[in-house]
């Protein structure tokens, strides 16, 4: 019955297809400026990405410098101290990553993975980065203004972010909040644009069932931040009411340095529940793009079908939702009602199945796989170990009762660094050199890159991994310096002069990846069409760098899943997914992956 | 689930339907309004308030904007996500419910002192 | 027993329809075009935005010691010699149900390619949000006028007026954008624009008469929204 | 391992019946206690009711509240072994009560009342953090419990204000503040003027709260008892005339009768870098440097600058502040590091030099109302 369906469904695609070859640009500004073509607008994006995330890098190092050699640098005072830590919070989650992920990868990888010539609505696409470059540049802003960015932790928690005593009450606060306002109107431009991209613009033969994990992850990626940013908006636009009217939506009665205030009757914790309605979910929107692209790169490197394809899609669909009913785990102990305790201890316990799923697959997935140590290879190893490590330390997060002492201390700050500063960098940038020779058509220097991963892998777990050690010993994070607190032990301070000089390492370490990056743009060898060879869409592509428009007079129609690697019998060890199953040498409905339902196969109607 | 499905040329439909749902949205607001004017209150307010309210969303979404001849995979799509809300609504009332609790056991309550 | 029924070729309706038309390829939501595609997930979105503020309203409402307000009265207005209590909030729903009516036909001769009628229709849809608007605004001056601001007022809680301004602030910008592109798409209409698929100004993107539908979407959640604000704001 | 997490935090939300309720109340950066008093509940509060005269916001007309007893210091006793259900209020913005070694912390919100519970179980001195973020004062928001025999606790607590108590103190007396004034006028002036050969500081102008602390501190050996502290030496010395709590509010309600005569400027530096660290200093003393006592920072501006500068080497080297018992001078001791260098502290002290010298300090408002 479902064959019949599929047979008379007509094989013309959407209309607009054919619309896509209507805004070929003609000037040099349409073309690299104000460019539509999603593959431009995604290397804006990344480039953006990365130049605010080093600012972001550097006050981490300045942070550092703070709490390895306290009293020593007379430039960091306490307000600039916690400057840093916010702005340098804020920029990684939200500015770094939220906006390379999605941004960059989704808008790079997503038309070519689903053989699209481009996003569904290029202009609007357009419009998204350049209103995310505003965004960027109003936060930059706020570093200038009279009394400086603001200091009011990333979480941003009123009264306190808007109450005299932290620093940038004054404008750091309203740029940020207005900052974040842009780029959710900016960010929802090009997650429209993604979703649609993904649910109706696929070639033919491209089922959902067959596209490669990075374009799962990043489109759910892509549906929680459009459910969990207007969280966030609406957050921010009633915070910024507060600050700039006088509302009292989540300021009560209270006093403020010895003087009265005007506000009456709000709900601080209000904010904090809706903030972590958008906050959790955001975790996920920082991981699950990373947790696809680690898939395609395992898959790919170790030469083997990526197991379990379904139980990972599930995985995903399940994480996505389950996430927006976990997000009171970050407030255990914040005075919320605390029966709360035992739902959301709960549901954060269940969402770790799924995830841990997803993390023996890969590890399966290696197993007795043909394993070629590339550099993109290395950096998904690496992730995998990095991502168990910040797991299993969000579960004991996750336990309420083992929270409470734990909250608020460098434990949760190493979870989260193992978790999201780690585990997702070393995708991004195993994601970039892995391809890398496709976007610029050149390979990078091999040695080079690995003396990067070795630095960043091994430098970044010398940095965090003491971090938990600290925050048994109970020390408090967003804390300028320790004074003496007779409970801390003399070797905390030790540690943190050790993980200071890790860091400002592992920070130069980067200037590897910059050079190497930049040098073989120009000097790199000649890449080839397919150098890793991947069976993906993108690696198929009539040019390298592929142009506008993505793929040749005809879009590609796919007859396979994206993981058919090391197949006995073909003519190299993968067949790519737009390869016929007559042109692979082997028999079609071999028995590799029968989940596949072959009913679905148009590859069926066109060879009977 | 109707049958006279979507096709090529977008969505047919007699324009009775649209004035008759244009009636029923007239009539239940009016419904609504008279549970304020007639100062019910108590359980029978709110419950009639969200009866006619959910009536008139079912119909403005169902018929005006087409959902229920859409198909299945779209309506499924955009109806479940929603869910979230709902426990953040759930939630967020016993929440408010608790901070009131505090505030009433361990405030000065000037309105309490006023009666 | 599944029997295919007469409809589009091809496509199974119902909970098999979902299956398979979310296992098929290239379109998930199959016959739905881009622009509507969009609007629907962009509407989604929406519905968080009002929810979330919906939910701080209530919140705020539920936390606060101070008696809330007396809405029906803050809102009644002096007419025929008596207050009314709710009456200007009346005609404003009435208003706006009535332009999502009008909206819904214009989807409907757009369809039929009746290019008059649907001009027509548009036109009379932006004016009825047109109106609203300018109720609203009224209803803003008048309760300035008797003192209420975002961070207070004279009968009791300050997050009335606060949730107030901000709540239907929003619906009415979401209401004074809908106006806006109502009279740019019935231009477009007049002109012909979408009989002859002439490429849009900015996106190059053909015009067609789809883009009635989606904007009726659009329309309509305004209206939606505005069914929640009238149960939750002014009869709670 | 969820299942025995689950029954935990059941125990830690049920408080047990005997506990015994004791308020923590927070504040942008200090803390300070209630217990319930004899009547064994607690008087309602309300946030805008707080001020100077009133620093717990207690409400006047309820009766449950007259007996309630009030700690106004970030030291705290409790009973050994006993459990305590610790009900939490802040002032202001958030903040966190945690002592480690409990095992327990949860967040103080304005607007609500939070509350943990735990049973002491050794006696000592524990340390209070505050572990929600609330400001640059945030790493130096320390208290401490001291968890002690249950006698030891009852003569304690015997020992504390009530309410009623604070209320019904008497103003000081001038006049026979003047008699034990005459003492200390050798050195610190018969107007209070202050001797830098003396090495005695400006009294004038001074805020009366602090200096009432200072002289606790004097008397009880918290201050002026290091041994590199020669000049607080003698000043201990002579707090010994003012032993009772009379004694001490008449000579302070004296010495504000003083007038508060601007001082000359003796030290000089970059007044730009002072400004620049000031931004620091001003969240607690006030942009103007005219104290705050909420804040429990006293007057800078008009005071002498020589003195400030020795209080501030004295803070770095934890010549001041490092006693145990002096909490608030601990606060100090820590913000005072950011001061790098000497130069630091003078281009500070420069800056506080341009500050208006009695702008809107406690005392010249005080004195502009009475007129
Ligand atoms: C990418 C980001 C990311 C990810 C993926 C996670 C994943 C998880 N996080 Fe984390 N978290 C953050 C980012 C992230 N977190 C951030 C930024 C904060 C702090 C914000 C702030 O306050 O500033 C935070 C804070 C945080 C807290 C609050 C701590 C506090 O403030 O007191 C909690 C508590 O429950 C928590 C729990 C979890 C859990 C249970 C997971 C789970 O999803 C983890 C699941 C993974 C595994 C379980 C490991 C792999 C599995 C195996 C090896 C198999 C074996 C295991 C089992 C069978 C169980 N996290
Ligand atoms: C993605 C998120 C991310 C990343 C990458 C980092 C990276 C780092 N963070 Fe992180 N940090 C946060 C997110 C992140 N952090 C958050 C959310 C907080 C909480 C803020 C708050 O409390 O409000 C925090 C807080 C925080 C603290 C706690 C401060 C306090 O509580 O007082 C500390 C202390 O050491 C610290 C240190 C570091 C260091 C040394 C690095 C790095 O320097 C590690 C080494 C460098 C790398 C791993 C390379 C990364 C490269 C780039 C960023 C350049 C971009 C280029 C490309 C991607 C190509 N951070
Ligand atoms: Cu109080 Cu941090
Ligand atoms: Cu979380």
């Amino acid at each position: 019955m479902a064959q019949t369906t599929h047979d008379q469904y007509p094989l013309i695609g959407p209309r607009e297809l054919e619309e896509m070859e209507l805004y070929h640009p003609k000037t040099w500004l349409g073309k690299y400026v104000f460019s539509q073509d999603a593959k431009v607008i995604a290397i804006q994006y990344s480039l953006t990405a990365i130049a605010i995330g080093v600012v972001a890098l550097v006050l981490s190092v300045i942070m550092r410098l703070q709490l390895g050699f306290p009293n020593t640098f007379s430039f960091i005072d306490p307000s600039n101290y916690l400057q840093a830590v916010t702005m340098h919070g804020m920029i990684m989650v939200v500015y770094l990553l939220t906006a390379l992920f999605l941004g960059g990868f989704g808008n790079y990888l997503i038309p070519l993975m689903v053989g699209a010539r481009d996003m569904v609505f290029p202009y609007v696409n357009m419009l998204s980065y350049w209103i995310y470059l505003l965004a960027v540049l109003i936060l930059v802003a706020s570093f200038f203004v009279p009394g400086g960015a603001t200091g009011a932790g990333w979480t941003l928690y009123p009264p306190q972010a808007v109450s005299p005593g932290t620093p940038g009450i004054d404008g750091g606060i309203i740029l940020m909040l207005l900052s974040l306002c842009v780029f959710i109107v900016g960010f929802t431009m090009g997650g429209l644009n993604y979703v649609v991209t993904v649910l109706q613009a696929r070639t033919r033969g491209m089922t959902l069932m067959r596209m490669p994990l990075t374009v799962w992850g990043i489109f759910m990626a892509t549906v929680l931040a459009l459910l969990a940013f207007p969280a966030l908006l609406v957050s921010c636009i009633m915070m910024l009411l507060d600050r700039t009217l006088g509302t009292s939506f989540f300021m009560p009665a209270m006093q403020s340095l010895g003087d009265s205030t005007s506000y009456n009757g709000g709900s601080p914790i209000l904010w904090q529940h809706l903030f972590w309605f958008f906050g959790h979910p955001e975790v996920y929107i920082v991981a699950l793009p990373a947790f696809g692209i680690v898939s395609d790169l395992v898959a790919t490197h170790a030469r083997k079908n990526i197991f379990g394809y379904r139980m990972m899609v599930w995985a995903i669909l399940a994480i996505g939702g389950l996430s927006f009913v976990v997000w009171a785990h970050h407030m255990y102990v914040s005075g919320m009602n605390p029966y709360f305790g035992f739902f959301f201890a709960t549901t954060t316990l269940i969402i770790a199945v799924p995830t841990a799923l997803k993390v023996y697959n890969w590890v399966l997935t290696l197993w007795r796989g043909n394993i070629r140590l590339n550099v993109p290879m290395l950096f998904a190893i690496g992730f995998i170990f990095t991502f168990i490590n910040g797991g299993l330390t969000g579960l004991f997060l996750g336990n309420v009762t083992v929270d409470v002492p734990l909250s608020d201390t460098y434990f949760v700050v190493g979870h989260f660094h193992m978790v999201m500063a780690v585990s997702p960098i070393l995708v991004i940038f195993g994601a970039i050199y892995h391809w890398y020779p496709k976007i610029t058509g050149r390979m990078f220097n091999t040695a080079l890159a690995k003396w990067h991963f070795w630095i960043t892998f091994l430098g970044t777990y010398a940095i965090y991994y003491p971090m938990h050690y600290l925050g048994f010993a109970g020390v408090p994070r967003r804390y300028y310096a320790y004074g003496d607190t007779a409970f801390m032990s003399d070797s905390v301070q030790d540690v943190n002069v050790a993980i200071t000089i890790a860091a400002i390492v592992v920070a130069l370490g980067q200037l590897l990846f910059f050079y190497n990056m930049a040098r073989s743009y120009f000097k790199g060898e000649e890449a080839g069409p397919n150098p890793w060879g991947a069976t993906t869409l993108e690696w198929q592509t009539e040019h390298t760098p592929p142009r506008h428009g993505n793929f040749g007079e005809e879009l590609p129609i796919v007859y396979r899943w994206a993981y058919d690697y090391g197949v006995p019998g073909a003519r190299d060890d993968f067949i790519p997914q737009n390869v016929p199953p007559d042109d692979a040498h082997i028999s079609h409905d071999s028995d590799r992956h029968p989940e596949i339902d072959p009913g679905h196969d148009p590859a069926g109607k066109e060879h009977d | 689930m109707s049958s006279d499905t979507t096709h090529a040329q977008g969505q047919q439909h007699p324009i009775s339907i649209y004035l008759w749902i244009w009636g029923w949205l007239f009539v239940l607001s009016a419904f609504s309004y008279t549970v304020d004017l007639l100062e019910l209150q108590g359980l029978l307010r709110w419950s009639l308030i969200l009866l006619f309210m959910f009536l008139k969303a079912g119909l403005i979404v169902a018929v005006f904007m087409h959902m229920m001849w859409e198909r299945m995979a779209i309506i499924l799509a955009i109806l479940a996500p929603p869910g979230a809300i709902l426990v953040l609504i759930a939630l967020m009332a016993l929440e408010g419910d608790y901070t009131f609790v505090t505030r009433l056991l361990y405030f000065h309550n000037p309105a309490a002192l006023a009666e | 027993m599944a029997e295919v029924l007469p409809g589009t070729p091809g496509e199974t309706p119902g909970v098999r329809g979902l299956v398979s038309d979310w296992a098929s390829d290239q379109m998930a939501f199959k016959n739905v075009p881009w622009g509507k595609a969009m609007m629907w997930i962009f509407l989604l979105s929406d519905t968080f935005i009002f929810s979330c503020f919906l939910v701080s309203y209530m919140t705020v409402r539920m936390s606060t010691l101070e008696p809330w307000p007396p809405v029906s009265d803050v809102f009644a207005l002096h007419m025929f010699g008596a207050d009314i209590p709710l009456i200007l909030i009346a005609i404003m729903t009435f208003i706006l149900i009535t332009s999502s009516g009008t909206m819904a036909m214009a989807v409907k001769f757009g369809y039929e390619k009746n290019k008059n009628v649907t001009f027509w229709l548009l036109i009379v849809t932006a004016i009825l949000g047109a109106s609203f608007v300018g109720m609203q605004a009224f209803e803003w001056t008048k309760l300035i006028s008797e003192g209420v601001r975002p961070w207070g007022n004279p009968w009791g809680a300050p997050q009335f007026g606060a949730a107030f301004f901000m709540i239907t602030g929003f619906h009415g910008t979401h209401v004074t954008f809908g106006v806006i592109f109502l009279l740019i798409i019935a231009w477009k209409v007049k002109r012909g624009d979408l009989d002859h698929e002439r490429p849009g100004f900015l996106t190059g993107r053909k015009g067609r008469y789809e883009i009635v539908e989606t904007l009726g979407l659009y329309w309509h959640f305004v209206d939606l929204v505005w069914v929640f604000i009238f149960a939750f704001f002014y009869l709670w | 391992m969820l299942a025995p997490g689950l029954f935990v935090w059941n125990d830690f939300v049920n408080v047990p019946e005997d506990a015994q309720e004791v308020e923590a109340i927070g504040q942008q950066w200090h803390w300070t206690y209630r217990f319930p008093g004899e009547d064994g509940e607690f008087g309602t509060v309300d946030a805008r009711l707080l001020s100077d005269d009133n620093p717990f916001g207690m409400d006047p007309d309820d009766p449950r509240g007259r007996d309630d007893v009030l700690v106004d210091s970030n030291i705290v006793r409790l009973p050994v072994d006993k459990p305590v259900k610790l009900l939490l209020r802040s002032k202001d913005v958030l903040h966190n009560f945690t002592v480690a070694q409990f095992r327990v912390k949860m967040d103080l919100v304005p607007g609500l009342v939070s509350y943990l519970w735990f049973t002491p179980t050794r006696t000592g001195e524990f340390e209070v953090l505050c572990e929600e973020l609330c400001g640059i004062g945030h790493h130096t928001m320390r208290g401490k419990v001291e968890v002690t025999e249950v006698d030891e606790f009852d003569s304690w607590l015997a020992e504390q204000a009530t309410y009623e108590e604070l209320v019904n103190t008497p103003d000081g007396d001038p006049e026979a503040g003047q008699q034990l004034y005459a003492v200390c006028s050798s050195c610190h002036g018969a107007q209070g003027q202050g001797n830098k050969n003396m090495n005695a500081p400006k009294l004038a102008g001074q805020e009366a709260w602090y200096m009432r602390r200072q002289l606790e501190y004097y008397r009880d050996g918290i201050r002026g008892a290091h041994e590199d502290d020669t000049y607080g030496q003698q000043m201990a010395a002579m707090v010994s005339t003012l032993q009772s709590d009379k004694a001490m509010r008449d000579v302070i309600a004296y010495i504000e009768t003083f007038p508060d005569e601007p001082v000359a400027s003796t030290i000089s530096g970059n007044e730009q870098r002072g400004r620049q660290i000031y931004q620091v200093c001003g969240a607690c003393h006030g942009w103007d440097g005219q104290g705050i006592q909420a804040v429990k920072a006293p007057r800078q501006a008009g005071m002498q600058d020589w003195y400030l500068v020795r209080q501030l080497e004295n803070f770095k080297q934890g010549i001041r502040g490092s006693h145990p018992d002096d909490m608030y001078g601990h606060q100090m001791m820590q913000m005072a590091s950011i001061l790098s260098d000497e130069q630091a502290v003078k281009d500070v002290v420069a800056y506080i030099n341009t500050l208006p010298q009695n702008g809107n300090s406690q005392l010249a408002m005080k004195r502009s109302e009475e007129q």
